[in-house]
């Protein structure tokens, strides 16, 4: 007959097993899907309903990965949707080695003005990045990056919700701004050591 | 005479410069002394006794020129510079998160559109098969074609519309058939109308391996893509 | 003035930063790439000769992620390639979120066909793939799925190395064919019954 203590021990351990296999399901389904899931996506991966389950789950995986201190990081977006992907750090040392086409750093320039301007009008763009950024904006909207609106003869050029997502930023434009602005003296300060 | 032959001193450097107008807008005019060109000019033609009032007048109006040039040049300095538009902060690039993604193709994907791609190669093979062997040397028929080849828009769209006829709207039909009773020339010529209508994606041509019968799709078919 | 001790204790503090930052260094390539990368590759990333130190750093990692005891692996292939990739035990549980194809269809025939019938010419791939298969092939290239090679006027094409990867497939030529052929005359046999 077991005694009551092994029995515990037992019952501790299978459940820290039973643990670590939902976080490997979460960091697997964060893995391969290479985008934002939101919670429910996640509850069908784990074949649970409890949403609030699986987000305590994202938040002890999400602590693993800032603890490890490595190259790779889980994110919070808005709306309860997580991500995981490469530090921003690490994007320009391992760039060449992406197959997928990636934007080149002309459009990513001028993407990054328009984010930092934004709203502004596309003529603007266009005298301060020079007559590429013609071909850079339509690419951009392709990308669904960023987004124009005719406003009389001019056409108006912001960032999508989708942008502020993939980079991790607010919706909310000025806090959008705000944050944008911080990381540009971030990457300055770099620039400058 | 031999004088008149000889060519004038002012054609000479430093001279010729006010006589040479291609050479005077290559030059800098900060860089043209009129006043030491225009007097050694006059004490050279009085020196020796060459008196030419055209040269004079020329080399006059060179130097009004290059004043004019002068003046202009300085006119330019004089412009007050433009403002410069107030230096904007230009963000760096915002490098996209790199994200891994695992893709869906997986073999079977690319082994079941190969299926499709190995029997086009197949048509292909077909139809070159059929340039080789069918045509005669160009010389056996070309002289009659002469006429015949530049009416060959005319000939095309007849013997297309034959063809939508003969398979009512879409269909295949055999070339023998197409070509029963028919004399070996308009044979050759109707084949090469079937080529050029081919050509065209009008048609669609493949040979049977053991049988070498030529068969032509009329109308819609299945896309090659 | 700095006693010996404390500047012991710094020396070692920067190093084992050093080694951190390294190791994050091939985690971000091994993961930004999704396919396995040699030494040579790695060197480029740590921007190093020494090979003997990329493969002990690689090791290390490897050790790390097998602590870990989490979904993703590294493992090393043959002809010292290593590659970061989600445990196979996981993938039938998170197929389901992975929806974007390698490919669209048009450029994976021409992938098709040159992978049956290489080594084979640019002008064959036209002749039987169409015009567009001029487009397919720069993006084959840029994808670095298929690379080019001059002979004398014309362009011989050939699959990578990431390619036999990619579908699981053998590295040698002649056995890849065989593999191809074997697999795709089931699948024929398959679909005819």
């Amino acid at each position: 007959m077991q005694t009551i203590e092994k029995q515990t021990v037992e019952k501790k351990a299978s459940q820290e097993e039973k643990l670590k296999r939902e976080l490997a399901l979460i960091e697997a389904a964060l893995y391969v899907s290479g985008r934002p899931l939101d919670l429910k996506e996640l509850c069908s991966v784990l074949k649970t309903r409890s949403k609030n389950k699986v987000k305590k789950l994202v938040k002890i995986l999400m602590e693993e990965y800032a603890n490890r201190n490595t190259a790779l990081e889980i994110l919070e977006l808005k709306d309860e949707r997580y991500v995981l992907q490469l530090k921003a750090e690490f994007t320009p040392k391992v760039r060449k080695l992406v197959s997928r086409p990636l934007l080149s750093t002309g459009p990513l320039k001028t993407l990054s003005y328009i984010a930092y301007r934004q709203p502004v009008s596309q003529k603007r763009v266009v005298e301060v990045r020079g007559h590429h950024a013609y071909g850079h904006i339509k690419l951009l909207k392709e990308r669904k990056l960023i987004a124009g609106e005719k406003r009389g003869r001019s056409t108006i050029l912001k960032t999508t919700e989708y942008f502020a997502d993939y980079f991790g930023l607010s919706h909310d434009l000025a806090t959008m701004k705000r944050q944008l602005k911080n990381v540009f003296e971030d990457y300055s300060k770099k620039e400058k050591r | 005479m031999s004088t008149a032959l000889k060519k004038p001193f002012y054609l000479r450097p430093p001279w010729n410069i006010l006589f040479e107008f291609h050479k005077l807008e290559k030059l800098t005019p900060w860089n043209i002394n009129i006043a030491y060109l225009l007097t050694t000019f006059l004490e050279e033609m009085e020196k020796t006794g060459q008196i030419d009032f055209r040269a004079s007048g020329v080399a006059l109006d060179s130097s009004a020129l290059i004043y004019l040039m002068k003046s202009k040049l300085l006119l330019k300095l004089e412009e007050p510079p433009k403002p410069k538009p107030p230096k904007e902060f230009l963000p760096p690039p915002l490098f996209l998160p790199l994200r891994y993604e695992l893709t869906s193709t997986t073999i079977k994907n690319l082994l079941e559109v190969l299926d499709e791609v190995l029997k086009g190669e197949k048509l292909i093979h077909s139809e070159r098969r059929i340039i080789e062997p069918v045509l005669p040397p160009p010389s056996d028929i070309l002289p009659q074609l002469d006429r015949y080849l530049m009416e060959i828009e005319i000939q095309m769209e007849k013997l297309y519309f034959s063809l939508k006829q003969r398979v009512k709207g879409a269909g295949i039909i055999e070339f023998s058939t197409l070509v029963k009773g028919l004399e070996r020339l308009e044979v050759i010529r109707t084949f090469i109308l079937l080529l050029f209508l081919a050509n065209n994606g009008k048609i669609d041509l493949w040979q049977d391996e053991e049988s070498e019968e030529i068969y032509i799709a009329v109308g819609e078919q299945p896309c090659k893509q």
